[in-house]
């Protein structure tokens, strides 16, 4: 039973590898390229859509917001290359991601370096981490793949908590030091900046985990996920491959913890928590394991909600209702957790699904030929 | 056009002055933060005269929640400062207080941390300030305990982390410093069970033990030291956390000497007086929020919009507290206030505390930092 | 040496308390291929349900019977909530483990939020004998009684979950749901109710966890059960997923490895020599240290 | 002819968009074998599934099925084989962690004593490796232990898919023995793609193509008539596999 | 070709393979026949290397494989078959055969390249669907496949490797009648071309007899017998080991 403990996750075929038949056959490559560019151009609209966001879209709160939304979507895509597509459950991610943020506050904010440098470090410092650790926890498959990394990020998290030799702040957290950062980056008017720098972030990612997807490596990869001993059989190190993907996603993770640290502009603890991965899981769930949007989507809608629920809680909307429902409704986990409990009953196969399940009312609405 | 746009404060005369109150309405400092709120409340009814204005302007409160998350914070207090906001309070977390006091700084605009009790907000840069006590001047009302510390033997006992490191800091530096060694026993921030750590303790025959332990496994760590017999064997002293944490201590309450920020009839100045018509009983956060409220007051009085002026409003002002006389030291913006000795008695679910003795906020004044930005 | 013996026992109930909230989960994770997130809500509501009914059941107290009749209420609370989860949010997802995870985890987080939302944040004084706050003086060490309490319980819980196993026949109806649950189906029984039955005895375990953690720690608070939880993962995999009797070795050794190392080593290292030994077992024996209960 | 056990009519399965079975009806007599032929995934196994209500989540059936007066479409499984309908799949799905004989006492009804004596004597093996877990018995000892599980209770009416599939021909012969006895007792309902276990067993046959039924009648008849085998089935009477050593050699080595 | 001395696994005390020497020449079919539990499959996988064995050797082309992990064997020319389909589920048809020619082509990691856009792979995994007559399920899920038409897929993906010595473990199993001939057409022709060996676990005799040079019977994990058919089926032993009595 040990070995059936962790399914491959109800994946989809990988879209890389199925050739389209639509009539958007030809549109479709360009279509994110089109998303990309609307993305580029939000902070130039003044549009203001009450209730979604407290300002219009280039207010500084709203980009702020959706900075760090773009993040997370640019790490559920990459947390999805271990999960969605390689069929490896790892409760560890928080660990790279971790070591990307602290990397970078530390060597920026401890040892003074400039960011270029700092960030550089921190990436390749990362990579070799999850490598390494990787390869070890790789001896193993499963439910106990799960619980060796998460033990590995357990043993992060202590570290960070326990604030070694005084560079972490523990439970504290460690603000990031910007005398030596570009000017371009610190500052409220400059969260333009940041923005634009997850988007990039978010791109790369979906660029690469895209590339893989579809290379013969994406192909070992989607083999791996259905049956491990077959690819064994046909002549591949099936650990080889599972290495490349583990590290590869690790390395993703940390290049997103060094733009997390600087939107954010600082360090604390929670990166480190196994909550972290847990919700990163939540958001592929959410969005449809597998898939190229589906991750993105969930990583992007979950961090959303999980920093506007604070405000819909606090909303007098909320305050005007009798006790028993105002009282769990103020707790943001308590919408959280119950919108995502629906969202699996709902939305079985992610966000991603949805496509699927509205092309029969498409296919009514579309005029007859 | 420009890219990204942030609404410059208004100069108009009659502009409302806007205040951003960042913090915890959820999570697990929500009561602390249920606290705050509730003494800002009072504060700024009894700054203003009842009017809930300076001069003609109206002050316009906005209050986000953090959940206790630095990066929910760091959003918020964005949002707010790209609306225009120059006023920013709040922070009943250290992590927040911290990762919020860089920007405020970056963007040149006042923040007044709350009950964060770290003591890296004080001198963290110009534009920060605090409403409530630090770590240090817990530390140097627990020495009053001790009577002559020189030849005395000091053990700290705190959890792994920043605020463990900032307690034992200060304990060597505030009473080692004045003679006695001080050794320190650590555990982790998530122990549950503390006979190793209570062993370790009585093994070294303090004369004074200090704790420093924040968080729901307090009351495991109350009972196990009682169990051992360590609470009677020596001195122990801690800080006192709000009331509901009271029954907690259960038998060990009364066999523990506190340290205190604030409890329920430890001032009755006029501040006090009036907090208390508007919470009925006074609790551990309630005069930070009112003084936070006092200082906000004061800054847009005399700064109007001008950041840098509200800054010098504020450095070195003295104002009346609920705790008394309480000054915004100009070097480093500590917030020099009185601290209390303090003794619990009670059984069940009914404590009092009672002030045994009251130090001034000179007595308790930390060193003074460099400012660093 | 009374150091030593004082370690030993109070390590074993810190043990019998991860043992208390690990065998719940262990049975449900291994039994019902359910990884339960929701554990520590459980655990929760045993924990807030014995406090409530202390101070509001009629004849139930802090003390004697009526502490008894507390807990008896905590425990009932916590299988009703168990079951209703499983009746309500498991049963419609059968056959999609992944799934019924995350809707366990969508719970443990929605149901802590509750019960702070309800409670309030803070920790609340629990209710309890008098004795269980007295030490008793073993070879010159005062060991705390509640711990001694944690180990009675542990035992007895161990003993009582055996004989389900080995007694009766829905411990066989469950393991072979669990591998083909049409097949089960298709020799005539309803499987859907072993399942029920599962979730209920998990959440009776945790439940009393809960409420015996509350004697333990002196306090309830909604965070308490999520804390324990990771530990219980801990154990539950070191022992083997679904074995009982792991699990209780499990908890032993992960009880007296974190009491020794935090008393002779450096703070911290207790829980980290834990998780290494999680690492160390796992990649030595990946089924962890006991096969599966299941014959037992 | 006397009332058929089973009648099923106008049956329908839709499986994830596929019209797998579109309007299926044929009936199982009171006694002897009725075997159900066809090409691999004409929905043989769908049919069977069908009728004990195992048709999976994604799918969607239509039509009547009745066992004597009884609807047994919208019921659930073990509902169904409480009132007797036994079942043993294709792919045999013992309980690879329970033991054999675990997986024997999982099979008995409450309300009715359990042939043990019955099983072991055609089984004997099955009580030598009573305490093996069922995972590591070969493919024929498992496909005995599915066998035996069913045979351990009384039932009305029996469904069997493919019982010698991937067992030696010794087992085989053994198998359709064992089913022969069983048929003197109770009807059976038989997919088989071994055409000599079909001779032997076979009263009455149904033959399904393209999702329909594409003949239905006496099996010696189909048998008998080459023209009629080798449209339906494919092969000629006398070809096939069949299991005997009889077949064409390798020639020239 | 591929050759096995004192070959054992055992589990606890039961040896469930016992010291099987076997040869198979190069070109050479060996078809397997025991009865069911006799440690066929046990005896691929210990040469496929999915498990390790308690004693004896493995030697492929006088290379000792015995402690080689099953990648490095299959690189070496050793395919198989499973007795119970296992194919990429996920994945469609076509993808399948294309990924068991690409680990055939060089396992070496290609991040960065377009899977889809190398046409040889393609062409290659389309000539294997073809030979085993599935060109026409290409875009469906493998999942979904009926049984037969895996078996079908097991063959095209073990084709698609081009394997020296091939291990077939009953492949005709669950196969429909007719479709019996085409799939001895293609083993056949697998072993016609170019002097590849084959070892073939098959319960019908027929088609054993039909390709088989030589047939070992296995019988309790130890070979009672490895001769040519005729010997074999004459054997008093094999007869009523595992033929019975014929229907
Ligand atoms: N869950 C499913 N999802 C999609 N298609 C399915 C599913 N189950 C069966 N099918 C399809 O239905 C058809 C009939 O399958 P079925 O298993 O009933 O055939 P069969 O006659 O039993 O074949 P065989 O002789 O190979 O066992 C096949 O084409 C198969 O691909
Ligand atoms: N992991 C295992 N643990 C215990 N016994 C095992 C294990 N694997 C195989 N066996 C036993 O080894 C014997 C040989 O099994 P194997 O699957 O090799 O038989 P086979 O010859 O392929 O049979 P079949 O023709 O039915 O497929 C069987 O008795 C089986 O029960
Ligand atoms: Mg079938
Ligand atoms: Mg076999």
């Amino acid at each position: 039973m040990t070995d059936q403990m962790v399914d491959a996750p109800p994946a989809a075929v990988p879209a890389e590898l199925t050739p389209g038949h639509s009539r958007w056959h030809g549109l479709r490559p360009w279509l994110p390229l089109v998303a990309l560019a609307v993305a580029a151009i939000v902070p130039y609209s003044t549009l203001v859509l009450p209730g979604i966001f407290e300002g219009p879209l280039n207010s500084p709160g709203t980009l702020q917001l959706l900075a760090v939304c773009l993040v997370f979507g640019g790490l559920a895509a990459g947390y999805d290359l271990l999960f969605g597509r390689t069929g490896m459950l790892s409760f560890g991610h928080a660990l790279y991601f971790a070591a990307g943020v602290y990397g970078t506050d530390i060597l920026v904010t401890r040892a003074g370096l400039p960011l270029w440098q700092a960030g550089l470090f921190a990436v390749v410092g990362a990579t070799t981490l999850a490598a390494l650790l990787g390869a070890v926890a790789l001896r193993t498959v499963g439910i106990a793949f799960a619980m060796v990394t998460l033990a590995f990020a357990q043993v992060g998290a202590i570290l960070v908590a326990r604030n070694f030799g005084g560079w972490t702040g523990g439970e504290e957290g460690l603000p990031l030091d910007v005398s030596g950062l570009p000017p371009a980056l610190v500052g409220v008017t400059n969260t333009v900046n940041l923005y634009w720098l997850a988007l990039a972030y978010l791109a790369l990612v979906v660029f690469v985990v895209h590339r893989v997807s579809g290379s013969p490596t994406g192909r070992v990869l989607a083999g791996l996920r259905d049956d491990e001993r077959r690819i064994g059989v046909l002549g591949l190190d099936p650990y080889r491959f599972k290495l490349v993907a583990f590290t590869l996603s690790g390395g993703l993770a940390s290049a997103g913890g060094v733009v997390y640290c600087l939107i954010v502009g600082g360090a604390s603890p929670h990166v480190t928590s196994s909550e972290l991965t847990l919700s990163l899981l939540v958001m592929v769930v959410l969005g449809g394991p597998g898939t190229r949007w589906g991750p993105v989507l969930g990583g992007v809608l979950y961090m959303y909600l999980d920093h506007r629920l604070t405000a819909f809680g606090a909303s007098d909307a909320v305050d005007a209702l009798p006790a028993v429902l105002s009282a769990p409704l103020s707790q943001p986990l308590f919408v959280l957790g119950t919108v995502f409990i629906l969202a699996v009953y709902f939305f079985p196969g992610g966000l991603a699904s949805l496509t699927t399940r509205l092309a029969p009312l498409r296919k009514a609405l579309r005029p007859p030929r | 056009g420009s890219p990204q746009e942030t609404a410059s404060g208004g100069g108009d005369a009659t502009a409302p002055v806007k205040v951003g109150l960042v913090y915890s309405q959820s999570g697990p400092l929500a009561s602390y933060g249920k606290q705050y709120i509730e003494g800002f409340k009072a504060g700024l009814d009894h700054a203003t005269g009842g009017t809930g204005k300076v001069g003609d302007r109206k002050i316009e409160v906005t209050e986000v929640d953090d959940a206790g998350d630095p990066a929910k914070a760091v959003s918020a207090a964005k949002d707010l400062i790209g609306k225009g906001t120059k006023i920013i309070a709040g922070s009943t977390a250290s992590g927040v207080a911290l990762q919020v006091a860089p920007i405020a700084a970056q963007n040149k605009v006042l923040f007044i941390s709350g009950p964060a009790a770290t003591d890296a907000v004080t001198g963290a840069n110009k534009y920060t300030f605090r409403s409530g006590r630090q770590s240090y001047q817990d530390v140097v009302t627990a020495k009053s305990f001790i009577g002559d510390p020189a030849g005395k033997k000091v053990v700290v006992f705190a959890q792994d982390g920043a605020f463990g490191d900032a307690n034992e800091a200060a304990v060597k530096a505030v009473i080692g410093g004045a003679g006695a060694t001080v050794s320190s026993v650590r555990a982790p921030a998530s122990a549950t069970e503390f006979t190793p750590f209570a062993s370790q303790i009585k093994a070294a025959k303090p004369d004074l033990l200090f704790v420093a332990w924040a968080g729901t496994t307090a009351p495991a760590m109350w009972q196990t030291l009682d169990q051992q017999g360590v609470l009677t064997s020596t001195t122990v002293v801690t800080g006192l956390d709000i009331r509901a944490s009271w029954p907690t201590f259960g038998a060990a309450g009364s066999k523990i000497s506190f340290l205190s920020h604030y409890f329920d009839g430890a001032s009755d100045t006029e501040a006090a007086t009036a907090l208390k018509s508007k919470v009925g009983t006074i609790d551990l956060f309630h005069p930070d929020g009112f003084a936070a409220a006092q200082m906000v007051v004061q800054a847009a009085q005399e700064g109007g919009d001008d950041v840098d002026k509200m800054v010098t409003a504020l450095e070195g002002w003295t104002f009346d507290g609920v705790k008394g006389k309480m000054t915004i030291r100009a070097e480093d913006h500590a917030l020099l206030q009185p601290m209390y000795q303090a003794k619990l008695s009670g059984s069940g679910t009914t404590f009092t505390a009672a002030a045994q003795k009251t130090l001034t906020g000179d007595e308790t004044a930390p060193p003074v930092t460099p400012m660093k930005g | 040496m009374g150091t030593v013996i004082l370690l030993t026992l109070t390590g074993l109930g810190l043990a019998a308390l991860y043992f208390l909230v690990a065998s719940g989960l262990s049975l449900v994770f291994g039994l019902a291929d359910v990884l339960n997130f929701a554990h520590g809500l459980f655990l929760g509501v045993g924990a807030y349900a014995t406090w409530w009914a202390a101070q509001n059941l009629p004849g139930a107290g802090p003390d004697g019977l009526g502490f008894v009749l507390a807990v008896l209420f905590g425990v009932a609370a916590g299988t009703l909530v168990a079951v209703l989860v499983e009746l309500v949010l498991i049963r419609p997802l059968y056959s999609r483990t992944i799934e019924q995870v995350l809707v366990t985890v969508g719970l443990s987080l929605a149901g802590v939020a509750l019960l702070q939302a309800t409670w309030g944040a803070d920790a609340r004084p629990f209710p309890r004998p008098e004795w269980t706050r007295q030490v008793t003086s073993v070879l010159g060490a005062s060991v705390p009684n509640g711990g001694l309490l944690l180990i009675v319980a542990a035992v007895a819980v161990l003993g009582a979950l055996l004989a389900f196993l080995r007694w009766t026949r829905y411990g066989l109806v469950i393991r072979a749901g669990v591998e083909n649950r049409e097949m089960v189906t298709a020799l005539g029984i309803d499987v859907r109710k072993a399942f029920t039955l599962v979730f209920a005895i998990g959440g009776a375990a945790a439940a009393l966890a809960g409420a015996l953690g509350g004697v333990y720690f002196g306090t309830v608070s909604p965070g308490q059960g999520g804390s324990l939880l990771i530990f219980a993962f801990i154990v539950v995999v070191i022992g083997g997923m679904g074995s009982v009797v792991g699990s209780a070795y499990a908890a032993v050794v992960v009880g007296l490895l974190q009491q020794f190392v935090n008393y002779y080593g450096v703070s911290g290292l207790g829980d980290i020599c834990v998780v290494g030994l999680l690492a160390v077992v796992l990649l030595l024996r990946p089924q962890g240290l006991a096969g599966k209960v299941a014959h037992a | 002819m006397s009332e058929p056990v089973l009648s099923v009519e106008n049956l329908s399965v839709r499986i994830a968009g596929l019209h797998i079975l579109q309007g299926v009806s044929f009936t199982v007599a009171p006694t002897g074998v009725t075997v159900l032929l066809g090409r691999n995934g004409v929905g043989k196994t769908t049919t069977l599934r069908a009728i004990v209500g195992l048709t999976p989540r994604n799918g969607e059936v239509r039509g009547t099925i009745r066992m004597g007066a009884q609807s047994l479409l919208a019921r659930p499984t073990h509902r169904l084989v409480r009132g007797g309908l036994g079942y043993v799949p294709e792919d045999r799905c013992v309980f690879a962690g329970l033991t054999v004989a675990e997986n024997l006492r999982l099979a008995e009804r409450r309300g009715s004593t359990p042939a043990y004596d019955k099983v072991y004597a055609l089984f004997p093996e099955l009580d030598r490796r009573g305490r093996q877990r069922a995972g590591s018995l070969s493919g024929g000892q498992q496909q005995m232990l599915a066998i035996g599980r069913v045979l351990l209770n009384d039932n009305r009416l029996l469904l069997v898919d493919e019982p010698t599939k991937g067992l030696a021909p010794k087992v085989v012969t053994e198998v359709a023995e064992v089913l022969q006895r069983v048929a003197e007792s109770v009807p059976v309902l038989l997919v088989e793609q071994n055409l000599a276990v079909v001779r032997r067993l076979a009263d009455d046959a149904v033959v399904l193509a393209a999702g329909q039924v594409a003949w239905t009648g006496d099996a010696k008849e189909l048998l008998l008539e080459t023209g009629l085998t080798k449209s339906l089935l494919g092969v000629g009477s006398g070809g096939g596999h069949e299991t005997a050593p009889t077949a064409a050699r390798k020639d020239g080595s | 070709m591929l050759a096995t001395r004192g070959l054992t696994w055992r589990i606890g005390e039961v040896a469930i393979v016992d010291n099987v020497y076997l040869d198979l020449a190069p070109g050479e079919f060996l078809g397997v026949i025991g009865p069911n539990g006799a440690g066929k499959t046990s005896l691929f996988n210990l040469i496929t290397g999915l498990r390790r064995p308690t004693e004896g050797r493995i030697t492929l082309d006088s290379e000792d494989v015995t402690t080689l992990p099953p990648h490095r064997r299959a690189r070496l020319g050793l395919g198989r078959t499973f007795q119970a389909s296992s194919v990429f589920g996920s994945l469609t048809v076509r993808e399948n055969v294309r990924l068991a020619v690409q680990a055939h082509r060089g396992g070496s990691m290609k991040l960065w390249r377009r899977a889809a856009a190398d046409r040889e792979v393609a062409a290659a995994a389309d000539a294997a669907l073809d030979r085993v007559g599935l060109h026409h399920r290409g875009a469906a899920l493998a999942g979904t496949l009926a049984h037969g038409e895996k078996r079908k897929l097991e063959i095209a993906l073990l084709l698609a490797g081009e394997p020296r010595v091939m291990l077939l473990d009953e492949p005709m199993a669950g196969v429909s009648a007719e479709d019996v001939p085409e799939l001895v057409d293609v083993i056949r022709s697998l072993t016609s071309d170019s002097g590849r060996s084959v070892l073939m676990v098959e319960h019908h005799m027929d088609v054993i007899l039909e390709l088989a040079d030589r047939i070992a019977v296995m019988h309790h994990g130890a070979l009672l017998a490895c001769d040519t058919p005729d010997t074999v089926m004459a054997n008093a032993t094999v007869q009523e080991a595992y033929l019975g009595e014929s229907l």
